[in-house]
This record gives structure tokens, sequence and C-alpha cells, in this order.
């Protein structure tokens, strides 16, 4: 199977998800190459066989030829049909697995523009261009973009999304072992569209964690995102910043006591009622949607007072904001900020990389 | 100079009673629209449904033509149907992330 | 086996229809072929226009594979490379691929299959004409202005804020829509109420069924591009914002509405190739059709289900989960059109009496290609495999070899099929069958790589890119510049031949389909005495003799 | 009376005239879509931004809107009777018949301006230059762009058609039509039928409901 893999140029499959696709693929193109083949062969094979060895003359008749049997014909349509089908259905059913993430991920934020990559980590950090993710375990990615349409791609990983503008796309992966793989720009977005590449690092989980502990202050290796990371809040304390900002705290709570809004202790991932009747898991889907069509599904008990906030808040505090209600769990807020915010590490020993890996982002 | 029409078209009798349909049905959606009835994007735009098949129909003449020129109309109003089912379909039926 | 048989049956259709007239071709002046209403110098007038397009988009294919010879700057800079691959999808779309085979083959060959005397609207046609050299010039001169850089697709919100000069080059894709709409109407009139007496519905030859297909889709289909493309120019100059989210608005519909025109597009473009090749199989194997019903209603199920399916270019947009499902499902369907016009058509070699010309060689590698590059187009509407492929060299590919290997192709095909009958002389046999090994080859050249490239994860539209990819690209860019010298040997080998060429009988290839019972060229009002038809387009049991008298009773 | 030319492709003058409806009947399904795609941006939008729309709609200058729909269909009847009246031969009558559905034409722009300018005043201006109070959203934004845009297009449509009824009725006297022979006169209603059709769905979706 490694064969086939390297004869159709398909770099190695560094996700879980990628060799499942893959298998898909082989068929496919193994059956499309057969067919092709086949049909073209049997053509040349009548060209050669019933070509015309006499002269033409003007009173010639010829038979009108056989006309292929009607069983036959459907046959061949309705097996084509089933195969065709087959293949739509086992695509559907991967690519519903590709987008719907499962419940326990690793979560970044990513924001795109022209021409580079942001990745906001949980803890607080962030990276330009250089995607650190632990091994063996599910990170979703929650992006979006400040300027035109981009797509995120990593060949290896099987895996393309495309980050718009004005909304927020979830992919999620897991990288198998560790290693540096490209990440392309795949939508066009402008002149350096080329060059908007970057990098994803998978790293053994001890390692990821080394990194989480040093990366107070900045990703390995990467001036830029270190020196903008060390004066940069965790993303939960940005998330304090803006709901101080927007007057949130005017009428959500952080201590659990009602307000005029529902309190944001413990709101994360809780069953909310709904006024309309039926509730719902108050996830970063429902927080998200409730800040900017917050009477569409209106928490029982409370007015529809809250104003819409779609237009006035930056992509980038959104995602701060779900921090900071994630970060507000029961029980009371024992550590909003997992890590201390501003301090500043040494720069952290390169993390191991295989040596192809070591090609720089631009 | 006037003479007889040919064929069978219509008589003004049948042009009357269209306008006044038409007239009604207007009437009738606007009314709607002053009280608040459930699905009122439904009844409104299947009046106005209503109001273009009498028009198409003996205003257009499309009843007196060939079946082709009913044909024509009616491929072009499902493909109509299609577009705007499928496409609005899409934000109806996204994930609800919708903006940040 | 080869063309010189047809010396021998030289004279036989010329004496049962002796020319009384002079052709088409003959007299008027310039103003006679400016202000005509001959849908025959109509399309012979289209054809310059349309060829002129067809090189200048490949020159810009070429230099754009040039510039991929080296992984950063070769020949020119990012911005100069965005711009070109913009203006090579646009002139190759919108003024040459759309127009091709409809405005010059359908034009031309229509009315004589259907034993009409013209097109329903003869002056609309004309109109169709200069309203595509208005569109032509527009959209040209958008780009010598400046030009722009969001790729032919027009992507919002990019195309909304690029600061090049849009509007006009939109303003133009509009006119040359105008243009389609008038042909689209034009011909399903003339095929709704213009057939000869004899030829009922299922009389027609099987080109005509594509035309009528094909028109379908231009009627209804090119206003809604018209829209879209003219909204992205509102929203260029006044920055309404339609689908620019920062206002409210959603860039993914923008994508629904440019597609619902542009995947039916693709249609546009590959089912007068398939009709092509649906006359060139019975002409070249002088037999009846496999399935003349079901190369017919195919070409109906691919024009009205081509509409039900342009979501699968938003696979990895930002698509509900639900709606792709639907749209990956129902692209499943047109497969299968195609794949029965497919075994039709190899069916119907099945014990023929083939002779093999120019066209039958294109007829080739069009059957090859276009499997090929329909076989990838299932492929990539298989959803968890687009995600892979999705905007990478393998989609590039993949859809070349369905407008390149397949359209252009069967443009070849026909213009080589039906060059007698437009022109009287025959071309070059063995010039041409030479040019159309040489074409096939330089088109795998090119293409091939380039689907192994889209497997590596090259992602299209690229100015430099990672260097492991080189040596594909190199491949590329030669068998490019081999394509684009076979095409160029090729068309100039057709006007070599309008001088020096042999002349044509009526019906060189021993055709049974209407259009060669006229003189070779026809006269100006096509047949010499009204045809009524007591036979169908493919009655090879028939004798010429016999093939005669039943057009033209007397 | 010139005779009517029958051009050389058709076996008769009855068969040029159907081939010719046959054609603006092409030609409307054309336009037809065209309209589609604005009604699609509208649903899409609508479901995105449902409360805005409503609030929106409700906010919209309904006695306007409505008045037109009054005007339109007038129209729609008086030219359906013009070609009723050259079925008959009554030239006369037709002409002041589509002169007549041309000034109603002309009565919906005036209506349809003074209109604008009550939204120019109000601000409901399409995409940035939106500032409309009662409607204070990006739906209402989003639903008043739309708005100017349908409208704009419709608008576009109507003064066209105002200019065909005008050269058609200015072709009556001048003998271009007969009770027999007049497909153009016919196309000319056909089309401004077309555009009263598309008002009958404009005008529920922006005024209504």
């Amino acid at each position: 199977m490694d064969f086939l893999r390297k004869l159709l140029f398909l770099p190695e499959q560094a996700s879980t998800i990628a060799k499942e696709i893959d298998w898909l693929h082989y068929s496919v193109i193994l059956i499309t190459f057969a067919g092709v083949f086949l049909i073209t062969g049997v053509s040349a094979v009548f060209c050669i066989l019933y070509r015309s060895r006499r002269p033409r003359r003007p009173d010639e008749r010829r038979p009108p030829g056989p006309t292929p049997p009607l069983w036959a014909e459907i046959g061949l349509i309705a097996g084509l049909f089933a195969l065709f089908v087959a293949w739509w259905g086992v695509g559907f059913w991967q690519y519903v697995r590709l987008t719907e993430p499962p419940s326990d991920t690793y979560d970044v934020y990513v924001s795109a523009k022209q021409w580079m990559w942001k990745f906001a980590y949980p803890s607080g950090s962030h990276t330009i261009n250089t995607l650190y993710v632990p091994e063996q375990r599910p990170v979703k990615l929650l992006m979006t973009s400040r300027d035109v349409i981009h797509s995120f791609f990593v060949p290896e990983f099987r895996l393309k999304f495309d980050v718009v503008p004005g909304r927020y796309h979830s992919v999620w992966f897991t990288a198998t072992k560790p290693g540096a793989y490209k990440i392309l720009c795949a939508e066009y977005c402008g002149t350096d569209h080329s060059r908007m590449r970057g990098e994803v690092v998978a790293l053994t989980a001890s390692d990821f964690d080394r990194f989480l502990e040093q990366d107070g202050g900045g990703g390995p290796g990467d001036p830029e995102s270190m020196s903008a990371n060390a004066s940069e809040p965790s993303l939960s304390l940005r998330g304090q910043t803006a709901a101080a900002k927007y007057g949130c705290l005017r009428c959500h709570s952080v201590d659990g006591s009602p307000h005029i809004g529902p309190t944001f202790l413990g709101l994360f991932n809780a069953r909310v009622p709904l006024e309309h009747g039926g509730e719902i898991v108050a996830d970063a889907a429902y927080l998200t949607e409730s800040m900017m069509d917050p009477q569409l599904k209106l928490h029982r008990g409370y007015g529809p007072v809250m104003p819409s906030y779609l237009g006035y808040l930056q992509p980038g505090e959104v995602s701060a904001l779900v921090e900071m209600i994630k970060s507000l769990r029961h029980p009371p807020a024992s550590a909003p900020l997992q890590l201390p915010a501003n301090r500043t590490f040494p720069i952290p020993d390169a993390p191991p990389l295989r040596p192809n890996a070591q090609e720089s982002s631009p | 100079m006037p003479q007889e029409p040919a064929t069978n078209h219509l008589s003004v009798r049948a042009y009357v009673w269209t306008y006044a349909a038409l007239l009604v049905l207007a009437t009738g959606s606007w009314m709607l629209a002053s009280v608040h009835v459930p699905g009122a994007v439904a009844i409104g735009l299947g009046i106005g449904a209503i109001k273009a098949f009498l028009v198409l129909g003996y205003f257009m003449h499309l009843a007196e033509e060939p079946f082709s020129f009913k044909l024509v109309i009616a491929v072009a109003a499902v493909l109509v149907a299609v577009f705007i089912g499928l496409t609005a379909l899409d934000p109806l039926t996204r994930p609800a992330l919708p903006n940040p | 086996m080869s063309a010189p048989a047809y010396r021998e049956q030289s004279s036989i259709p010329l004496e049962a229809v002796p020319p009384t007239e002079p052709s088409y071709l003959d007299g008027g002046g310039l103003m006679g072929w400016l202000n005509t209403r001959d849908h025959k110098r109509i399309g012979i007038m289209f054809y310059g226009a349309v060829l002129a397009m067809f090189v200048l988009g490949g020159s810009f294919a070429l230099l754009l594979r040039l510039e991929l010879l080296t992984p950063d700057r070769t020949i020119m800079d990012a911005n100069t490379y965005n711009r070109l691959f913009t203006w090579h999808g646009i002139v190759m779309v919108w003024l040459f691929l759309i127009p091709s085979i409809p405005n010059i083959f359908g034009n031309f060959v229509l009315p004589i299959q259907i034993g009409a005397r013209d097109l329903a609207f003869p002056r609309l046609n004309l109109a169709s004409f200069y309203v595509y050299l208005a569109g032509s010039a527009i959209v040209l001169g958008g780009l010598v202005l400046g030009g722009t850089d969001t790729g032919w697709t027009f992507y919002t919100p990019y195309s909304e804020t690029t600061p090049d000069r849009l509007f006009p080059v939109v303003f133009g894709i509009f006119v040359v829509g105008v243009s389609s709409i008038f042909t689209g109407i034009n011909f399903i009139a003339s095929v709704h109420m213009l057939r000869a007496k004899g030829v009922h519905w299922r009389r027609m030859p099987l080109f005509v069924w594509s035309i009528y297909a094909t028109s379908i889709i231009l009627v209804l289909a090119t206003p809604v591009l018209g829209l879209s493309v003219l909204l992205v120019g509102l929203d260029h100059v006044f920055h309404l914002g339609l689908f620019n989210p920062a206002s409210g608005g959603d860039p993914v519909l923008f994508q629904h509405l440019f597609w619902f025109y542009s995947h039916p597009a693709v249609y546009i473009m590959i089912l007068p190739a398939m009709g092509v090749i649906s006359e060139i199989v019975p002409t070249f194997a002088h037999r009846r059709p496999a399935s003349y019903n079901a190369i017919a209603f195919s070409a109906l199920g691919i024009a009205l289900v081509g509409f039900l399916t342009w979501g699968h270019h938003m696979f990895v947009a930002g698509m509900s989960t639900i709606d792709s499902g639907i749209f990956g499902i129902l692209s499943m369907f047109v497969a299968i059109f195609s794949a029965i016009k497919t075994f039709t058509w190899v069916a119907t070699l099945y014990r023929g009496d083939i002779s093999f010309n120019t066209p039958l060689l294109y007829f080739f590698g069009f059957l090859f290609l276009f499997m090929f590059g329909g076989m990838t187009g299932v492929a990539v509407a298989t959803q968890s495999l687009d995600v892979h492929w999705h905007d990478t060299y393998f989609v590039v590919a993949h859809f070349h070899f369905i407008m390149v290997g397949g359209s252009v192709t069967a443009f070849l095909a026909a213009a080589h099929y039906w060059y007698p009958k437009m022109f009287g002389r025959l071309y070059s046999e063995r010039v041409g069958l030479l040019c159309a090994t040489a074409v096939f080859i330089g088109f795998v050249l090119t293409f091939l790589p380039q689907f192994l490239l889209g497997n590596a994860g090259m992602p299209r539209r690229y100015y430099s890119y990672p260097p492991e990819y080189q040596w594909l690209h190199v491949l590329a860019t030669g068998g490019a510049w081999l394509l684009g010298f076979s095409v160029l040997l090729a068309v100039g080998n057709l006007i070599v031949s309008l001088r020096y060429g042999r002349r044509a009988t009526a019906n060189p290839w021993d055709s049974r389909s209407y259009e060669w019972l006229t003189p070779s060229p026809p006269p100006p009002h096509n047949f010499p005495e009204t045809p009524v038809f007591d036979r169908g387009p493919y009655d090879y049991e028939l004798s010429q003799e016999e093939v005669y008298a039943r057009a033209y009773p007397r | 009376m010139p005779a009517p030319i029958l051009g050389e492709q058709y076996a008769s003058l009855d068969r040029q005239a159907v081939t010719l409806r046959f054609g603006m009947w092409l030609f409307l399904a054309s336009e037809l879509l065209l309209f589609s795609g604005l009604f699609v941006l509208y649903a899409a939008y609508r479901s995105m931004y449902r409360h805005d729309f409503v609030e929106a709609v409700h906010s919209n200058t309904m006695a306007y809107g409505t008045a037109n729909t009054y005007v339109l269909l007038t129209s729609s009847f008086t030219v359906a009777l013009a070609v009723f009246n050259i079925r008959r031969g009554a030239l006369r009558a037709a002409m002041w018949l589509v002169l007549a559905s041309a000034a109603l034409g002309v009565t919906f722009l005036a209506i349809k301006a003074v209109e604008y300018g009550v939204h120019i005043r109000e601000g409901a201006l399409p995409g940035p230059y939106y500032h409309f109070a009662d409607a204070a959203t990006l739906g209402g934004n989003r639903f008043y762009t739309l708005y100017w845009v349908t409208t704009g297009a419709h608008a576009l449509h109507v003064t066209g058609g105002i200019g065909v009824l005008l050269w058609t009725a200015w072709h009556v006297p001048r003998g271009r039509y007969t009770a027999g022979y007049h497909p153009r006169f016919e196309n000319a209603t056909l089309y401004w039928h077309f555009v009263d059709v598309m008002w009958l769905f404009i005008w529920p979706i922006y005024y209504l409901v």
C-alpha cells in the first residue's frame, strides 16, 4: 500500500483520518483507471477488427448493426450507479467525521490574514505561522479570517477547510506522529497567496507540555511571535478586558448571582432552558450565537433586552470572551488563568523535529 | 373594420373577471399583512403565485399557446425553486457558529 | 483503413444534387459579410473571432507554464502572474470555450441539420455576433487598462477590495452573456419551430440534440452569471458590501450564485463536444448509433441535472453538511448520463465499417481524455476525497481534461469533420493524423503530471511553490509547449488547405446525416430545393441514391 | 398598409408569428432566472437575519408599494385589452390602450421616485450609506441594500418596458400590425406583463410579510 501511495505522489499519512481517506482514494483511482483503460482498449480493438477493407461504392447498403440488449444497458447503468452511490456514501460518512470533532478536543483559535497565520492557544500564548499541537490527541481549530477568504490546508493530514471572514469554521485532526508538516493556503487571496505558508509541528505529549509551560513567553524559535507574545495576556484575560470594554459585566455577573442576564459562572457546557421551550448546551457555538443574535435562543427567565454585538466585537474578542466564560467553572474560579500571564521565559530547547522539517516558513 | 376574432380567443368578459380576481387577491394579501397570522410568508407568496398564474394564463394567453410554451415556463419555474431552495438550505442548516 | 479510399466515390452525390447556385462564400463584398443574415457566414465570422481568442488565451497559458519552470521567479513577478492566470481563465472560458462549438459549428450546421433555410431569428443571430465582439472588446479593454487579479471566479470579498480595474471586465462578461442568451434563444426556437417536413424529434441528428440541450443552459443559467458578476462590480464601485462580512454579508452566498451558472457552464462547454462526437462516430463507423435514445435523452439529462450540482464546488467553503451531502449525490447522477453516452459511442463501433480519418483519431483522444476527466470528476465529487483535492492541481488537471482534452479535442475534430462542408476543400489527411497524435501526447504530458502534483498537495494559483514539486512542473511545461505547437500546426493545416486542398465532394465521408445532402460549400439558402425527409440521419442501411431520393422527393 | 414580411425560413406567417412569440417566452424565462438571483439572496439573508428582516419589512413604506401594485395590475389589464382589440382589428383602441399602460408605467415610476425620496430622507440607503433609525441592525442594512438593488433592477425593467410600449404604440398607426399578424405587438405586451409578474413577488416579500 505504501508503494501505491508513493506511486500516486501522496504525502505521508500523518493524521488518524488520512489512512481511511487514502483507502477510498486507492479504490476510486484504481477502479477509474481500470475502467478508462478497459473501455479505450475495447474501442481500439473494435477499430482494428471492424476497419473498412474495401473501397466505397455508392450503392452500398450496410447492416444497421446490433443494438445492445436492454438488460445489458440497464444492468451496466445500475451497476455503475451503485458504485457511485457507494463512493458517495463512504465519502459523505468520512466527510461528516471530518467536520464533527469529538468532545474532548484541544482547541486552538486560528486567524488568517493576508498573508500569515496566527494561532492562539487556550493558555494565552500565540504563535505566527507555526502551529504546535500534541500528537495522539484530537485538536480542534476554530478558524476565521480578518480580510479575505483563505484556506487551511495540510496535505499530510488530508485536511483542508476555507477560512472565511465573518464566520468561524471548525475543523479537527489528530496527528499520529511527531513531526513538522506544511500548511498551505489553498484559496487564492492576493499577491502573496503562494507564500502564505506555515507549519504544523506535532510534539509528543511531554514535549507539548514543556512547550505549554515554557510558552508563557513565546513560541520556540519564532522571534516575531515571541515579541508579540511577551506583552500579550492569555485569551481568558483578554476576555475579561473585552467584557469590561463592552459592558458585559453590567448585566452578567461572574460570581453566580443572577442579574439582568444569566451569570457567566458555570455557564459553559451547562444545560440552559430556553424561553421558547427546550434546552440547549451552552457550548462555544451557543455562546457565540448569543453574542450575535441574543434573541434567537433566549435563556428562560431573562428578558429580550440584550443588543446584538454583531459587527462590534473584533474576531479575536469573541474567542477571548468564550475562553473567559469557559474559565469560570464551578467550583468558583479556582484558576481562571492556568499560567502566569506576563512572565518571560528563556527560549526553550528546539522541539525534536525530523530533519526535513527544518525548512522555515516565510 | 373591427371583426370577430378568428379563433377561440378570450372574450372581454374573461379579461375583466381576471382583473377583478387580481384586485381581490391583492387586497386580500394586503389585509392579511396587517393581521399577524403564522405562515404569513407562505400565504403571501402563495397568493402572489396565484396572481402570477392568472396573469400568465389569461393576460399573457399562455393558456392558448402550445405545450412547448408552457414547458419553457415550467422548467424555468422549477429551476428557480431549486435554486432558492438549495441555496437557502445552506444558511438554514449551518452549524451555529455564525459570526465572530 | 485510410483516406484515399474516398477518391473512388467522388462524383455520385454531386450528380444527385448538381450545384446550380453559387456557394454561400461567393460575392457580397465586405459589407455582404458584415451585414449578412446568413447563419453560415455568421458562423464563419465567429470562427475567426473565437480562434483569435483561443490563440490569445493559449499564449497566456504558455507564459504561465514558462513561469512555473522554477519554484520562484522565472520571467515575471507575482502580480503579473496573478493577472495572467485570471486573463487566461476569463478569455478561455467566456471568449473561447462557451461560444466555440455552438456559435461556430452550431450556427453553421444546425439549421442544415434540421432542414431549415436559416435560424429562426437571423437578425438576432447577427446581433449576437456583434454583442459578442463588443463584450470581448470591453473585457480585453479592461485587461489592457490594468486587468484584474481575482481569478476568473471573482470570489468575494477579495474581488470587492482588490484595487484593480474590475468593473469593465465584469461588465464585458455580462455583455458576452447577453450574446450567449441570444444564441440560445435562437437555437431553441429554431429546433422547435423550423424542422423540415419529416424531421420529427426522433429524426433529429444527435448534434442538434446536444446543441438544444446546451441552449437550455445558455438561456436559463447565463442571466444568473450576468447578475452575480454585475453585483460584484457594483460592490467594487459603490462598496455596497452585498457579500462582505464587514456589513453582515456572506461571501459563501456569492459562491452559490456564481456556481449556479458556472457549473452548468461546464456543460455548455462539454455538451456540444459530445454532440460532435455523436456525429463523428456513426459517420466513420458507418452504422446507426447503438442507441439513439440513450444519447439524445442523456443530453437533456445532463443539461437539467447539471443545474442541481453546483454545490460540489463548495464542499470546503463552509457550506452546511446536509447541503453538501445533497449536492454530492446529485453530482453522481450527472456522471451516469456521461457514462451512458460513452458506452453508446463504443458500442456503435462494434461491427461497424470503420474508416480511420483525422476526426476519428481525435475521437479516440477525446474518449480517453474525457473518460479520465469524467472519472476523476466522480472522484473529486466524493466528498472526503475532495477535501484533500479541492483547489489543488488535481482539480486543475481534472477540469483541463474535460475542457481541453474533451472540448478542445472535439473542437478540432469538428473543425476537421465539417471542414469539407464549410469550405469545399479537403485538408491534408496525413498532417491531420500527425497533429491529432501530437495534440494527444502534448496534452497527456501537460496534465497527467498535474494530477500527481495535486495528490502531492500543490495548491492552484501558486506563483512560487515548494521545490520538491519542480520536476513535475518541468514536465508539464514541456508538454504545454508541445500541445501549443501541435494545435497551431493543426490549425495551420486547415488554413493552408483553404487554398491548396483538393476539392471536396458533397459527402466525402459517406455519411447519412442531413448536412451532407447539400453541395460543399452549401448555397446561400442551404438546400437546392426544399427537402422532405422520409428517413433518419443514420440510415446506413440505405444506399447513397436512396438517401437522396428520400430527402428530395420529385 | 405594407404586407408583413415572411422570412424565407418559415412555411407560413402563422408559423412565423408563433415562433416570434416563442422566442419572447424564452427570453422571459431567461429574465425570470435573472430576477431569481435576487430572490435567492433575499431568501438566504432572510434565513440568516430572520428577526431583523421582519422588523425591516414593517418599517418599509407599505402605502407606496401597495399603491404601485394596483397601478401595475391595472396597466396589465389595459395592455391585455390592447391585445384583445388588435386581434379584433380595432387598431386605434389598441394604440390608446397601450399608451394608457405606458402612462400607468410612468405613474409607477413617479410613485417609486417619491418613495425613494422618503427612503433617502430616512437614511434607508444601501450598504455603507445606511443610517435608518427604525431598523438599525445589520439585518436591516441587508434588507434595504437588497431592496434597492431589487427594486432598482425592477425599475430599470419598467423603464425599458415603457420604451417598448411607446415604440409599439408609435408603430400602430403606421400600419405595422394587422388583426391577423401582430407578433411584435403581443411580444411588447408580454414583456410588460412580465414586469408586472415580478412585482407581484417583490411586493409581498419587501412590503407585506
